[in-house]
């Protein structure tokens, strides 16, 4: 009934895509901060992990992935209390499509993490977290990927650009925004306590992303091989443009710089994974490279906001980009899988946009009523002195290093 | 006795404490340390950004000696830890009272 | 011959467990102790790694799984002597089974590390978890997973509530108490030295989970995805009971209290995951969550014994308790795979509770005479001034960190 | 058309073997410099993963893989070119293949970083890698894996003995002799400075070794499953094996001893890993890591060669006695897959040889043409007070801790 | 010259380092310590189980200053790095001999 | 008041802290330090080589006691921190001048 091979590389996937956030994304967030903040990061990262699978089993699932209308699913399978254990999508078990989901929205709200760190409340993250997840990710989640409006009108993202990267990136601008800067940014902030920790997380999440892009072929053949394929090469070329810039402007490449390239690139493949050829792939990681690492100036330098760990200008960016490249990089002549039948490039770039425009407004809108409502209930920022103080003593009772 | 405390460059500690040994001085205690001084810090570039590091990691060595030898010493460590760069470090020099060797309970000369 | 998808699961498994012990488990229990005993207990993992594959290659796999008695199978396949390239288990080649099954071998010793870290000499780890192995856990793998005595009774444990949990988790108290606690315990007890390693290890342990109770499906199939699923909800679950109750105890809710949730949700879905529902995953998670947290106050606060990192309290209570949640999780009304035709709750859970008693009183008296050897051959515990300085550089000569 | 099993499993292959040098390898040959340099091995390590991914694709695999003479492929498939979306090796899609053996190619020149480290200009390693990548591996890997002169003549190298360690093994011992000791070697040299780190990436390195070994099978059936096991027999035993002669010689068995015999065990299966039965993985381990053990101490005590962190003595004389030994322990009465028809041990030994000293002179003679490339060009050592003052901030302007 | 030891709660040090450039105090060496004292630890809760930390991380600044300046300096670090808390520190202060700058050899005032 | 800084060897600590804390000193600041002295250092085996580690880790004490205390707290330490075996460390005394409470800016004995 199921297809054991395609089974077998979805159960893969799912354990890659946790990986990402547990303890990938995590080790990356909390390697860039300061030493007294580091269980922060990572308690932010497993407790928004828990939360989420809980939301997603209890709702999530049903209101992105059931039948419903152009603008969100339906209740039927809450608590998936109507999945068969046998259930199938396509050719595997709906149990393991399910948990793969899962994985996603796992990720995507701990992305923003890094927009907030170092000083906002511990009860304002599970809030925020969970909101965010059921108002922004859900919907979004139905547009695009289950059966809505914009899946209907023929917007394509393989693997989470608009869904997951987009919606993290532009909310993550704005409550870096609200919440305002870390009491020290942008003159004396530190620099980040362990550079290794930054590498170590980015090796786990680029491992990890091969179960994201190739797993969300959600079949083991060559649509998982060309997509795990054009993956790497853009982290890859994107990690050296990273590195060329760099050096070029510093005269010293340095680690964290190389590591953030080659998240650039993986955001920026996301989308088109499915979509494009090896030259494909090249090309993602050569222009996300390059326009992430200038919004990451543009952002912090130029326009003041301390969205910390650059979740907007690698994520939100690299996702967007790629999103647009998709119109261009997946036409056969490019070895992609083509445009559908009579859409041409132009054409496929509109809806592209339309997409990215439309999911921008939302996650803006509602992430705003989001960050209201919870500073009304739990508020949004430490005291002050806790801020310096770091929040692993203060919020969580415990210190990070004790040699 | 003097205590002589030497705040030294990190990389020139196994140097010094081998032109100390080689004048007969055994013993000392070194602490890591940061230091603030003319040297401004480096700067460090992170994401594109340049910013300031403030502090220069140090070694810290504190030294107690006879008084005969002070001198000795001094000029010792300032020659071996002296690069000619901005930061290169200090010396600072007080008289103390008592010394006592933990082990044995010996006092001053005998307790160095 | 072979179904090439369900193989390259239970290939993709064997790795998933692996990475349990080498280093998931290593790094959750060397973050909890202090700095300079933090090689050792990599040490202890690594070294009972290596030592129990080759025992269960020269005799363990064959005790364990070869026919023989209702106690003990048979030594016919001591070295693999016995095995042709291409033997089948069931769909899989039997080598992968083979391999699939001495990553328990692995881990189960290694979890028992916890009882006794901090105090113990290398010596007598090697010895106590050799004849353990081959004198504790082998004949219960026999009894429960071998065709033995339990199997017969209908004992239900899918894959290792009362194999790997309750046997580690009795002995672990058991070597505990007659080691005697550490020197400071209870008052002047540091704290955990890397409370991040320990979510890294957390993180690690939850993901290859993944490959302990999906793999023991043994094929990549709905009984898998199902298997995954409810572990991640359990996992998620008692994370947030635990984050919970610390939480309204203290105010502060910490990075060790949830990730120390998560094993407990891990280790009590572990005997149900392949017998149980959603709900039963969501049900094992509170149950487990809180049974353990009980349980750890119990044993520490109320008995005073120096079960080091709580692996009695985790990983023996929540596997039973698992194991006897399967009675009632089981059931078809709860989405369950149902229990034996004529078989209700009830006596389900008498078969159950036989299934645990008999393997406490086992692991207990046969533990006890372990003890007496290792202390008579190669004496138990270290000097007290090694204990004082640290097994780092007294047992192994090495220093934790030199930065 | 294609094999969904297979496929998924060397879909995950890849993913394991890129966790080898991201950040397996990274770390455990990060934690063995001195703190000042551990984020220059991880740039070292990362950037040559970039580097040569691209280069793979670019030029490696064409050359190493289409049909060409018996010395070097052809340039038909540079930039996969030549490749269609749905291209298939054998079971699997060709893009699998292209990732699978991309990873290869990664690791191969990261392992020689070790002999280096602490004293090496970043461009050098750039410059060095690229041009090594190209004309040492490429050519050696078409030889014996693509269908050159060494496949023709017979010899065996299951996954990577001769291509992989050889190659890697001894250029590291040139680059060390041609560059010159570390400026305290031998006998004020630092000790590691995180044993704890060291132990990680070997676990990882162990677990992704899985993916090098089984994943060469290239399908998911009983060859990955055989392979697999005696991979893991081999390590665990070498492992112990060092263990053993350290508890002998010096009174303490060292976490670092103990891991290094992992590797140790594990290059040496490499080769054989495809061929040999169960106890052959045994036997390789118990002479692998007395064999290396020996070795370590030859080059750097009596030899007085700063091969840093020991990649000749480990991997290169590693993979050559594996490679050795595939002449007796492939024989099907050594429960083996058996010689070819008509060849004896003696023959396949003489061939195995012919194999290895071709591959050292090629690899000897090119990597001096290289370095001194490379000298020319950018010049290979860094001043003597950059690398007293350490490369983290003199190359990358970046400290490791900030604690 | 004075040594002034200064034993300060660690995220005051910024502040302090900030107020002392502004009086003209450009030089200093910072340690990391431990401080026990009536403030008897921190309590961290593990695994339901509540303890003690005896210790309490604090930093101590070393200045060596002219005497002339002394009670200036000891006065801006005694209002900066007050919270009025239990635990805000101490600062002691003692006479040293001689200063030296081991890049230049120079002597007391002048390589301060 | 004096100035009471002792180097002992790290398992020392508690028992010396406690020990002092029985004899009324309540209050102490400790750094992590690096000792040569007589104790080589102790050897480490790296992959079947034997080296040098040079430098033990110890722990310094701070202390700044009333004069009148000052003998009973040294004899405290020599005491407890002692183990017969090379290494134990070394006690220095020296005289301070002011000691400053930052809480409250109290001088002195009172500051203590
Ligand atoms: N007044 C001072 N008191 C204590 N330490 C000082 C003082 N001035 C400088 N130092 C220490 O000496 C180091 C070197 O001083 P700096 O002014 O940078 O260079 P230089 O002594 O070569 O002019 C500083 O990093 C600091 O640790
Ligand atoms: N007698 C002493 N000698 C050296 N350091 C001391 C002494 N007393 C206190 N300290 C240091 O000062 C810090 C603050 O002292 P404490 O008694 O906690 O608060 P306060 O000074 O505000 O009353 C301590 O943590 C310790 O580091
Ligand atoms: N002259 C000295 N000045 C400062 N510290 C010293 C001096 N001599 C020894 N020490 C410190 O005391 C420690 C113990 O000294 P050592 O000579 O090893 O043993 P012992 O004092 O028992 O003879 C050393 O590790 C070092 O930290």
């Amino acid at each position: 009934m199921f297809d054991s091979g395609d089974t077998a590389w979805i159960l893969t996937s799912t354990a890659l895509v946790l990986l990402m956030t547990m303890p990938g994304l995590a080790l990356f967030y909390a390697g860039l901060v300061r030493s007294r903040n580091i269980l922060s990061v990572l308690m932010h990262c497993s407790a928004i992990c828990c939360v989420s699978s809980v939301l997603w089993f209890a709702l999530g699932y049903s209101l992105a992935f059931t039948e419903g209308g152009a603008y969100i699913g339906s209740l039927s399978n809450i608590f998936l209390l109507d999945m068969a254990r046998d259930a199938a999508t396509g050719t595997i078990p709906e149990s393991v499509f399910f948990s793969f989901q899962m994985t996603f929205a796992v990720i995507t709200p701990a992305l923003i993490v890094g927009a907030y760190v170092e000083r906002i409340k511990f009860g304002a993250v599970l809030l925020f977290s969970s909101l965010w997840l059921l108002l922004v990710y859900v919907p979004v989640c139905h547009w695009v990927w289950g059966g809505g409006w914009l899946a209907d009108m023929g917007v394509m993202d393989f693997a989470g650009g608009i869904v997951v990267h987009v919606t993290a990136g532009i909310s993550a601008l704005v409550i870096a925004i609200v919440l305002g800067n870390r009491s020290k940014f942008p003159d004396q902030i530190s620099p980040p306590h362990a550079p290794w920790m930054v590498m170590v997380g980015a090796a786990m999440l680029w491992i990890g992303w091969f179960g994201f892009n190739a797993g969300s072929a959600l079949s083991a053949g060559s649509d998982a091989g060309m997509a795990m394929l054009v993956t790497h090469l853009s982290a890859a070329t994107a990690s050296l443009v990273w590195l060329t810039i760099e050096w070029i402007r510093f005269g010293k490449p340095s680690l964290i710089g190389l590591v953030t390239g080659t998240i650039a690139g993986l955001a920026t493949v996301t989308p088109a994974s499915g979509f494009i050829g090896p030259i494909g792939g090249l090309i993602c990681g050569l222009v996300g490279g390059g326009v992430c690492y200038y919004c990451v100036d543009l952002i912090k330098v130029r326009f003041n906001i301390d969205d910390s760990l650059d979740v907007f200008a690698v994520h939100g960016v690299g996702g967007a980009t790629g999103t647009l490249l998709i119109a261009f990089l997946a036409l056969e002549s490019m070895s992609g899988v083509g445009l559908e039948e009579g859409v041409s490039s132009i054409s496929q770039l509109k809806t592209q946009i339309i997409g990215i425009g439309s999911v921008l407004v939302w996650s803006i809108a509602v992430t705003l009523a989001i960050i209201y409502i919870t500073r009304r209930l739990v508020g949004l920022r430490v005291e002050s002195e806790d801020e310096l103080e770091g929040l692993d003593y203060k919020a969580h009772g415990e210190t990070g290093y004790n040699l | 006795m003097k205590m002589v405390t030497a705040i030294i460059q990190t990389h020139k500690l196994d140097e010094v404490r081998e032109a100390l040994n080689s004048i007969g001085v055994n013993g000392m205690t070194v602490t890591e340390a940061k230091g603030y001084g003319r040297t401004k810090g480096h700067t460090e570039i992170y994401r594109g950004a340049e910013y300031q590091i403030n502090y220069i990691p140090k070694f810290k060595i504190d030294l107690v000696v006879d008084d005969s030898i002070a001198d000795n010493v001094i000029e010792t460590i300032t020659k071996t830890a002296n690069t000619g760069k901005i930061g290169d470090g200090k010396i600072f020099v007080w008289d103390i009272e008592t010394a006592i060797r933990i082990r044995t309970g010996e006092k001053d000369q005998q307790a160095l």
